[in-house]
């Protein structure tokens, strides 16, 4: 009943990340042209949605904010060319981690231009809107939901360690023009592995932060992530040859292992 | 066509490479080529070996190592054979070298690029077990130390190229094709293991918790993905009942697998299951085989000590099929006792032996070389010369003729070296090149000026240790006149750097602090010869290895200590001096002692080389042990083999051969030996000088004392059955029954003599063909048709042979009736069995002849094992050498064994002495012991503790009786220094005062 | 019959025979010559003599002051040992048990030939502690010592004192189990009187239980109030059979391993290397000890050694010529549980 | 807890013990090798002194280590049945057995002074086990039986 209640006087808070060149501007020519929208979103200014680290999304989401929207140039006006196809890959990648804990729809890309004040308008009241009739984040407030906040931490980590860096900077070099070979990747086999990665690094940062707490062994470690131990198992052996966790000692027959 | 000093040899596991170590340091240029990325093969993927359980990694890699840098050797890895033209002799070969996209001249393999590479593949190494880069080395100890990049997995980011501080990495290397032009062709490719098909019935791929040997193997691997933890894969706990299934794809007729038996299987799973408890206490093993098949030296011990120390449990069953418990993952096993009851049990884990496949690409290789295949797909070899393939100048060796373990596969190596030689042998030294070098600088007596160079390595060491600072304190130390640092200085232009350093300061000695002298001091001590120092006046610091890569989080105590390592190396180096490697003349002749076939196929290759040979028999007559031996299992005829041998032997102007003779002494060592023999009726006395001796003086069959053998008319050998058969004369017999493990695996004698089981089927299948209606029954405790033996196994059962295990501690008993015999046997479930027979055959076992071994052993300083047989150097790596260098040993001498593997361990020994007789002068290693006489007491510990027999003690004209090394035979381990209460002994290279100097001066 | 013979009798017995095997030893030109002991300078002291003639044999005496091992003076060898024509000359040598196994052990060390040897086997009854009563009576002059009956008598001037004989001979003596050199078969030729067939020792190393349950720093603590006073005068490496190196390590140079100096490091370290060389050889006679001069006690340490090698490698130093000693050999499975593992 | 003693321990926490390790150059070199070449970190207690086999290590050695002021030694050989020269490490094992139980008869600390087998392969067990030596040579605290006096 209560979050009924909630969900109708909510008034959720949202984060913009807005282009300097054409969506911030398009902002402020909402604002010349006095178009009104919802006062829930507040502004961070960048130089190109290019920028927008896909650290930043989380940790925002993290923080409780209850929608994040990036915002940029209209594809081909990029002020520096194509930093908004880089938003798209970054964004896109960012998505698909967030789809895990079912936060992809407190997300948003969209494209704005200097000359679109109106649309700003529309396109912020829309996405006010969505995220009210999604109702609060479970992060927001404060009780947020502990495990949910473990699983964005995870995210966190992994979309800004290098392999995800690595992949996501060269994905647009590789799929679109060519990679060192002069060949070019296919999408579909790209994204085979994106999607992949994605997987496997979002796992291995929930079963480091899960070992943060105790140490655990492979078992234990499937029970609380819901993953099948083969799996956790695997990963383990991938975490320990990076030097993050190694074997701590031995219950009856089961290894328990640790961070380091 | 003129024939060409030079030798391809293709594949380079541990039979390639010794083949290539063989002819390489007989004279011969080597083209070593590999299609994967690293030279090891599959024994570097191995744990332990058996039967000494010996770490397969510390054995094999000085060898690689040694392979990689010989001066002869060309290795190029990552290659495909494109074209084979030309005849025995000279052949020509076109070769597609793969690019690695990394160049091999720059990589430092420093592993960076593998860690930043966001592809991650699978671990082929690691069968599948661990995660890779794309950018990988197959692992970390790899021959030659080049990271390569996998194309079919790199998504080419370009993120490798940027991270290589070395710039080894090059995206637009191209594949490059060489036409190659040797001599002979030897073929190791050896082997792939059987994969179990989808859908099989063990549920391989399906069950998480099934494995494969080779899986296992790296599970229990140190270095292996679990860091050699046995762990299941589905959930990580430790397998506490582990079940190891044999024959997976071996000794298969329903088409999945193999029909023959892979050889190994039966071994390397009690090894894994010795090992797996070795490594972890709680694990149980349970065996379930058909057969036991240790068939080798020293093997049926291994297995007792597995079951009666490490409580592995063997149970007589083939399994069919295996079940999943889905809640526990664990295995649900369904076999029948021995007693014929039906047991279901369920394992937490199971290991599938898997048997040894032919190479995939084998009939590529047949078609491209134009060898012939055998019915399995393996090379066929010659039936008496077992690495013969069918077109000559192409010889095989390892598993690709037949299954097989590390010793053969190593004697087999050698013994198509040694058969290259015979071809090849005129154009020895015609291709190899040799370096020359300025004359030394004369440094003695001067005082030290030290150069000290310390490496960056990109920022594998600048990344944590300061090596400024490093350097700087470097300089601050007494007698260093410089000190500098290099990105690499490894790179070829630092080389020339430390070249112009050495002139510009007038260095004499040098130091780099850098990575490990394992793999980088021989390149450094070249760099320092080429500018005229003595190559022992240099020194390494492992400021890498043991220092930055370990203590990456404490980067202040890492500079620390690196400094502390400096400090020590220059300590040192301030006591180190020029060592002069001493040169030896060598006798290019040989003595073979024995006269059956190993010593006369022996005798025969060196007097082919035109070496001169003395071949010592004690008989009358050559021939030896196969002299009662009529046919091989597989079809050979031994006499008529051995009748041209003799005849070949007494015709050979190079071969002095001594009957009735018997060696009064031997004298000398390595490459210089003086012997005298006594033969004849009139006991003449012979002296002569010889280089190397060869070993083969055979051994001799088993005279039972059981089932009233020598009582009994009825009761007879199986060389006596052998040769009624032979001679028609078994003709009236309507029963026949043979008794198997007649005086061997018992507790005096507790081997295999391995020749018996063949032998029996042999006959039965003879006596068979002469009386389809003879009834044949073989009483045996397990049937050891190994390797392709197995189907004349399965050919007697077809024929009605009957074949029925005895239970060991219930032998069969014989009782006479009237002209027959009748023989009451109680089969492992209790039953009795009666069988009437009219001739009674016993496989009796093979015996050392322990005082004539004795006797030889003493004069050669060789040892003998339990049995007294003669004891090679190294089971699984040196199997034709003794400890002593210049001694070796083939056939019957060294354990029981079949004729063809005799003629490939004399062809071996061969191969092996040719690397010493093929020079003029040997040079000793510079690294040796050293005697200070003065203080020298002669009490003889030293004698004691050298294994190599390397000291003796002599009376010295000044100081009386005090110990003497001989430098020819010195390896430098310095066993006898460490012992010393005189400290009389040093060694060079690692003196007292030189490791006092690292001691002392901590600060 | 005297059921009991007292100490004085059984010397007396053992003198007489000793003497008698050695006349007949000369007389037949057995031997060239005799080692045995004499009486010595200063009371409560023995002193080595060698014989050539018939008439010296009544020099030779035994008493439990006989406390030099005679086998120190086959090794090195010294010149009145060596015929210059014809080369090593046959020494006959009064041996206890401990100068028995020395020799057995050196001519495993391949040191002497026993060829050369016979050894008068005596039946040892025990060498006196000379340094503990020495202590005792302090700072006053022994003038006069006798054996009488039981007891120990040592006169002074002014004084006299009873010492009883079985609680002041040599710990090493309470507890030795060769008191006649060992004689195996292959041995017979060499060994002439009294000798005893044994092919190993069993030894419970009772001795040692006390001292080997002190902790650590307790053991430190013993052992550097005991070896505190040395001196460095190589006393007890002067009179070891087993120390016969041409040089030993304290005074080698290039490097300098360990100081010469007697400060307590410089000293411990003197005494641990030397036990070290003397582990699987040292044969418990107890020299050491009886010569120093400060009266350092270093059976201990002896019978630690024994109690190593016996208990390691089942191994006794001098009974057995054709047995390895441990340091001439090893096994695949030597014990090895001092070495670290894992946890 | 008196301040001063609470003050010692601090001091204990921080002290680094200062190894020397005698490494075999086939077996145990190769596994420290190993253990940098797979970045297992252990800690910068020990200074490592290339022996060609465990067999060459003098007892002079060690106790001249000792004596220099080095907290500990470390002796690390091939596993028995591994030698590169067959059987040194055997002839080792009796001499160090024999070593062991001396220094410690001697009053010495058993721990200073550890002798260990690590093989090319056991990059992890030579780490495991370096760890293990410095923490029971930490626990024993500064070498100074050995001190001169003057």
């Amino acid at each position: 009943m209560r979050m009924e209640e909630n969900r109708v006087s909510f008034e959720p808070k949202l984060l913009g990340f807005l282009c300097n060149w054409c969506s911030y501007a398009g902002a402020d020519l909402a604002g010349v042209s006095r178009i009104q929208y919802p006062p829930n979103m507040r502004v961070i200014r960048v130089m190109c949605s290019g920028r927008v680290d896909p650290e930043f999304v989380i940790q925002a989401l993290e923080l409780g904010i209850d929608g994040v929207y990036v915002m940029g140039c209209h594809i081909g006006d990029c002020h520096y060319l194509d930093g908004n196809y880089e938003a798209i890959r970054k964004f896109d990648m960012t998505k698909k981690f967030l789809s895990f804990v079912g936060l992809d729809n407190r997300i948003r890309l969209d494209w704005v231009s200097a000359s679109e004040g109106v649309r700003f308008g529309e396109v912020v009241s829309k996405f006010v809107e969505d995220i009210k009739a999604l109702g609060p984040s479970p992060l927001s407030g404060d009780t947020p939901d502990q495990e949910l906040l473990e699983k964005v931490k995870a995210i966190r980590e992994a979309v800004s360690s290098n392999r995800m860096r690595a992949l996501v900077g060269r994905q647009r070099k590789i799929t679109e023009e060519e990679n060192v070979y002069g060949e070019k990747v296919p999408e579909e086999e790209f994204d085979v592995l994106m999607d992949q990665a994605i997987k496997e690094e979002y796992d291995r940062h929930r079963i480091l932060l899960a070992l943060e707490k105790d140490s655990k062994s492979v078992k234990d470690l499937g029970i609380e992530l819901n993953l099948d131990p083969s799996i956790v198992l695997e990963h383990t052996l991938t975490l320990k040859s990076r030097s993050q966790v190694d074997f701590q000692k031995i219950i009856g027959n089961t290894p328990i292992f640790m961070r380091i | 066509m003129e024939k060409v000093g030079a030798v391809m040899v293709i594949g380079a596991g541990i039979g390639g490479s010794q083949a290539s170590l063989d002819l390489a340091d007989s004279g011969y240029k080597v083209y070593l080529i590999e299609s994967s990325t690293s030279i090891g093969g599959v024994m570097a993927q191995l744990d332990k070996t058996f039967p000494t359980n010996d770490c397969a990694m510390c054995i094999v890699s000085p060898k690689l190592v040694e392979t990689g840098r010989h001066q002869n050797i060309d290795l190029s890895i990552n290659c495909k054979i494109l074209d084979v033209s030309g005849e025995a002799g000279n052949f020509n070969i076109k070769v597609l070298k793969k690019t690695l996209y990394i160049n091999p001249e720059k990589c430092t393999g420093c592993g960076v690029c593998g860690q930043e590479c966001p592809v991650e593949a699978i671990d082929i190494f690691n069968e599948g077990l661990a995660k890779y880069a794309a950018t990988s080395v197959k692992y970390p100890q790899a021959v030659p130390l080049v990271y390569a990049i996998n194309k079919d997995y790199c998504i080419g980011c370009g993120i490798c190229q940027g991270v290589c501080k070395a710039k080894a990495v090059e995206y637009d290397r191209e594949d490059e094709e060489v036409d190659i032009n040797v001599g002979a062709i030897i073929l190791a490719p050896g082997f792939d293991e059987y994969i179990p098909p989808e859908a099989n019935l063990y549920g391989y791929g399906k069950y998480k918790n099934v494995v494969t040997s080779i899986e296992f193997e790296r599970i229990l691997s140190a270095s292996g993905p679990y860091a050699g933890r046995v762990l299941r894969p589905s959930d990580g706990d430790i397998p506490e009942k582990l079940a190891f299934l044999q024959c997976i794809g071996s000794r298969d007729y329903t088409g999945n697998g193999q029909p023959y038996c892979s050889s190994v299987c039966c071994m390397y799973t009690a090894k894994e299951a010795v090992i797996a408890h070795e490594h972890m206490h709680q694990i149980k093993p349970t065996i379930f085989s058909m057969d036991v098949r240790a068939y080798g030296k020293d093997f049926d011990k291994y297995i007792i000590r597995a079951q009666e120390e490490y409580g592995v449990q063997y149970i007589r069953s083939r399994i069919s099929s295996i079940k999943e418990v889905p809640e526990t993952k664990d295995l649900r096993i369904k076999y029948e006792t021995e007693d014929g009851k039906v047991m279901e049990e369920d394992f937490n884990m199971v290991v599938l032996a898997v048997g040894l496949n032919p190479p995939n690409d084998n009939v590529f290789l047949a078609e491209k070389f134009g060898i012939e295949l055998n019915e399995f797909g393996f090379a066929k070899t010659d039936k008496f010369n077992p690495v013969q393939t069918s077109r000559s100048g192409i010889y095989a060796c390892g598993a690709f003729s037949s299954p097989k373990d590390i010793p053969d596969t190593v004697t087999q190596a050698s013994a198509a070296a040694g058969c290259v030689n015979q071809l090849l042998y005129e154009k020895r030294g015609t291709l190899i090149t040799e370096k020359t070098l300025p004359p030394e600088i004369y440094v003695n007596g001067q005082p030290p000026r030290i150069g000290v160079f310390i490496c960056h390595c990109g920022i594998n060491i600048g990344g944590y240790v300061d090596v400024p600072d490093v350097t700087k304190y470097a300089t601050t130390l007494p007698n260093v006149v410089m000190a500098d640092r290099n990105l690499y200085t490894c790179s070829a232009d630092t080389q020339t750097i430390i070249k112009d350093k050495v002139k510009e300061f007038h260095l004499n000695r040098v130091i780099v602090a850098s990575c490990t002298p394992r793999t980088h001091e021989p390149l450094f001590q070249e760099t320092i010869r080429e500018a005229g120092l003595n190559r022992y006046l240099f020194q390494m610091a492992n400021i890498r290895d043991q220092c930055s890569w370990v203590h990456m989080n404490e980067p202040e105590k890492a500079t620390e200590k690196a400094k502390d390592l400096v400090r020590m190396a220059v300590n040192k180096a301030r006591e180190i001096e020029p060592i002069e490697r001493i040169k030896l003349p060598v006798t290019p002749k040989a003595l073979v002692v024995g006269g059956g076939i190993s010593g006369m196929v022996a005798a025969l290759n060196f007097a082919s080389q035109e070496f001169e040979t003395f071949l010592v028999e004690k008989q009358e007559e050559l021939g030896g042990f196969a002299r009662h031996i009529y046919h091989t299992l597989e079809g050979g005829d031994v006499q008529e083999f051995l009748t041209d041998l003799i005849k070949k032997v007494q015709s050979n102007k190079f071969i002095h051969a001594y009957t009735d003779a018997e060696i009064e002494n031997i004298d000398g060592y390595i490459g210089n030996f003086k012997s005298s023999v006594i033969h004849g009726k009139k006991k003449e006395r012979t002296e002569f000088e010889h280089g190397v001796v060869i070993v083969a003086t055979g051994a001799k069959e088993y005279h039972p004392k059981e089932y009233l053998y020598g009582n009994n008319g009825n009761v007879i050998l199986q060389s006596e059955f052998e040769e009624m058969l032979n001679n028609d004369k078994a003709t009236n017999k309507k029963s026949v029954v043979m008794i198997q493990c007649v005086g061997s695996r018992n507790d005096e004698h507790p081997y295999c003599s391995k020749m018996c089981c063949a032998e029996a089927i042999k006959n039965a299948l003879l006596a068979k063909e002469k009386n389809p209606d003879l009834e044949i029954t073989v009483l045996f405790r397990d049937i050891r048709t190994y390797g392709f033996k197995e189907k004349y196994y399965r050919e007697a059962r077809e024929k009605g042979v009957i074949f029925l295990q005895y239970d060991e501690d219930n032998p069969p008993e014989v009782i006479p009736e009237d002209s027959r015999l009748r023989i009451e046997v109680s089969t492992p479930r209790k039953e009795k069995i009666y069988i009437n027979s009219d001739l009674l055959v016993l496989s009796a076992g093979i015996y050392a002849n322990r005082e004539e071994n004795e006797d030889l052993a003493k004069m050669l300083k060789v040892p003998l094992n339990d049995d007294n047989f003669f004891l090679e150097a190294h089971v699984k790596l040196r199997p034709v050498d003794f400890a002593t260098e210049g001694v070796f040993v083939a056939g019957l001498a060294h354990c029981p064994k079949t004729i063809e593997d005799s003629i490939a361990q004399a062809n071996a020994a061969v191969s092996r002495a040719c690397t010493i007789l093929s020079k003029d002068e040997i040079e000793a290693e510079g690294k040796t012991a050293m005697v200070i006489p003065e203080r020298c007491t002669g009490c003889g510990m030293c004698v004691e503790n050298c294994a190599y027999s390397a000291i003796e003690l002599i009376d010295d004209r000044r100081f009386g009786r005090v110990a003497q090394i001989n430098q020819a035979l010195c390896k430098g381990c310095g066993a006898c220094s460490g012992n010393c209460r005189c400290a009389a002994i040093d060694v060079l290279g690692f003196s007292g005062e030189q490791i006092f100097a690292m001691i002392t001066g901590r600060c | 019959m005297v059921m009991i013979m007292g100490i004085e009798a059984e010397n007396k017995e053992i003198e007489n025979s000793m003497r008698e095997t050695a006349r007949k030893l000369l007389k037949e030109k057995e031997v060239d010559v005799i080692i045995g002991y004499t009486k010595g300078t200063v009371p409560l002291s023995s002193a080595p003599i060698m014989i050539t003639k018939e008439e010296d044999v009544d020099k030779l005496i035994w008493n439990n002051l006989c406390y030099v091992n005679l086998a120190k003076y086959l090794v090195p060898k010294i010149p009145q040992l060596i015929d210059p024509e014809k080369g090593d000359l046959k020494v006959g040598i009064v041996s206890k048990g401990c100068v028995g196994r020395a020799l057995i052990h050196l001519s495993v060390e391949k040191q002497i030939d026993l060829e050369n040897i016979k050894m008068i086997g005596i039946p040892c009854n025990g060498i006196i502690n000379r340094k503990r009563i020495e202590k005792e009576i302090g700072e006053k002059e022994i003038l006069e010592f006798f054996t009488s009956e039981n007891d120990i008598i040592v006169k002074g001037k002014g004084f006299e004192q009873k010492f009883s004989y079985d609680e002041y001979i040599n710990e090493l003596c309470k507890v030795c189990k060769v008191k006649a050199p060992p004689t195996l078969a292959e041995l017979a030729e060499t060994c002439v009187g009294e000798c005893k067939e044994i092919s190993s020792v069993d030894d419970d190393f009772e001795d040692l239980i006390e001292f080997e349950s002190k902790s650590s720093e307790e053991k430190w603590e013993y052992i550097k109030d005991s070896l505190e006073t040395c001196t460095k005068c190589y006393a007890c490496r002067e009179a070891c059979p087993m120390c016969y190196c041409n040089l030993c390590f304290v005074d080698q140079n290039k490097p300098i391993w360990f100081g010469k100096t007697t400060d307590l490091s410089d000293i411990i370290v003197f005494h641990l290397v030397r036990s070290m060389h003397l582990a699987g050889r040292c044969v418990a006679c107890g020299a050491c000890s009886s010569v120093c001069p400060v009266g350092i006690d270093l059976n201990l340490i002896t019978r630690k050694l024994e109690k190593i090698v016996k208990e390691r490698f089942n191994f006794t130093s001098g009974i057995d010529p054709k047995k390895t000693p441990p340091m001439m050999d090893f096994r695949m499975d030597d014990a090895e549980e001092f070495m670290l593992e894992e946890d | 807890m008196t301040l001063q003693t609470k003050q010692e321990e601090k001091i204990n926490e921080e002290w680094e013990p200062k190894i020397i390790a005698f490494l075999c150059n086939w077996c145990s070199y190769a596994g420290a090798d190993l253990a940098g070449v797979s970045r297992i970190q252990y800690p910068p207690t020990i200074r490592v002194v290339r022996v060609p086999c465990s067999g060459r290590v003098n007892p002079y050695f060690i106790i001249k280590s000792l004596m220099d002021g080095w907290d500990g030694v470390v002796v690390s050989g091939c596993h028995p049945g591994d030698c590169h020269y067959l059987t040194g490490n055997l002839v080792a094992r009796r001499r160090f057995a024999i070593l062991k139980e001396l220094l410690e008869f001697f009053g010495i600390e058993p721990g200073r002074v550890n002798f260990m087998w690590a093989s090319a392969a056991e990059g992890e067990r030579f780490a495991t086990l370096i760890k293990k030596a410095t923490k029971i040579v930490k626990n024993l605290g500064p070498n100074k039986k050995f001190e001169k006096k003057w």
